[in-house]
């Protein structure tokens, strides 16, 4: 299974849950869904970040995406509240 | 087609001024800017937060839908970042056409946007602490027309 | 509340200017503004004729209705009579709400109104001659809604 | 019968059909539409003028009003084609 490099960005609360604004990432997930799982698994500021993902929007290289979202040849992964624009 | 994305204040006056300018000959120019309120003295300031990378291309993405379903002759977002006080300009959306009912119809669309699908969130420092401010469903719902 | 009829040009950047210092804190502020189309070239210019004795209460009157169904904070309602050419301002309407939908809601509303229910008449100064603008059906449909 | 003088006053194409803007008229009408019968008598432009009434309107002291409304205690009648503005 081919690892990918991927670039983490947090907004809003997911940012000061977590406690960064971005990070670089090895791994094995192949879907979005994955990545939170291993996140999660990661330390407890991850989990209590994707603790409820109804709560969360993600955009897979700047693009809104859903969660079944595959991370192929995929760069960049965003994870925010819902926006809040206007 | 005109998109910005700035931490500077702007002057609502003179984008209306410079738009109709541009537009002459459209028949309707339909402008909305958005203020920060006080919500009667409680609210300090405001920050608003954006995702640089994905914000510019998200507003032109909304755009040119507007402009493609409403046949739009020109039409211009205006939306700061950082620190806000309240009476400050947020926003502004303005539109042009040849027909009213359209030039309303794709500002309201585009404000409908910039609400939900735009990457800005908003925190806000009050006298009580500071909250981010939470989606309404309302902004959801109000997607749902379009 | 405010209400203009007057011959001479306005300009639409400056009204918004100044009604947005009036209402800081109101939100949510639209504004629309209807310039003389030039109809592919064929209009030479426009003469709009009105009855100052009904014009200024009509325009309150629906101003009022405006303010009540939608609680609005402020209103501006301008339109100008005489002579137009094509890219001049004919008339604008602002109003600032404390919600976006009610501002757009009440501007349209009051577009609607004017187009149909302010004794205003216009007449098209062509190369084939001078014609009266008719009352389009969609216009008094338009209407219907509120 | 009570007469009454009531002012007239005409807009766009209705005032130039009759060829003047403004009128003081005596007349023993009751309302609009018998004063509207009493003027397509009199001569050949008002009774072009109101030939249609369907595509009149007529505003009674400043006010839209129909067409069997009262001419009591009325001062001024306009008479006008559906309003263009906007």
């Amino acid at each position: 299974m081919k690892k990918l490099m991927i670039d983490l960005v947090y907004f809003a609360w997911v940012r000061e849950r977590i406690g960064i604004s971005k990070e670089t990432l090895e791994t094995n997930a192949q879907t979005v869904a994955e990545l939170i799982d291993e996140l999660k698994a990661r330390e407890e500021r991850y989990a209590l970040a994707f603790e409820d993902i109804s709560a969360l929007r993600v955009a897979v290289d700047q693009e809104l995406s859903a969660f079944d979202a595959s991370l192929d040849g995929v760069r960049e992964v965003a994870f925010f509240p819902p926006m809040t624009g206007g | 087609m005109s998109v910005r994305v700035q931490s500077e204040p702007f002057d609502p006056g003179k984008e209306l001024s410079q738009f109709s300018r541009l537009v002459s000959g459209a028949g309707a120019i339909v402008t909305f800017t958005g203020v920060v309120r006080d919500e009667d003295g409680t609210l300090n300031h405001m920050m608003i937060e954006h995702y640089p990378a994905m914000t510019g291309p998200a507003i032109e993405a909304i755009e040119k839908e507007a402009i493609g379903r409403w046949n739009l002759s020109a039409s211009l977002v205006i939306h700061r970042y950082g620190a806000l006080s309240p009476g400050d300009q947020i926003m502004m959306v303005a539109t042009a056409s040849r027909h009213r009912a359209h030039a309303f119809a794709a500002a309201e669309f585009l404000m409908d946007y910039l609400k939900s699908r735009a990457p800005f969130w908003k925190k806000e420092f009050t006298a009580d602490g500071a909250y981010w401010v939470t989606a309404k469903d309302e902004d959801e719902d109000a997607l749902k027309r379009w």
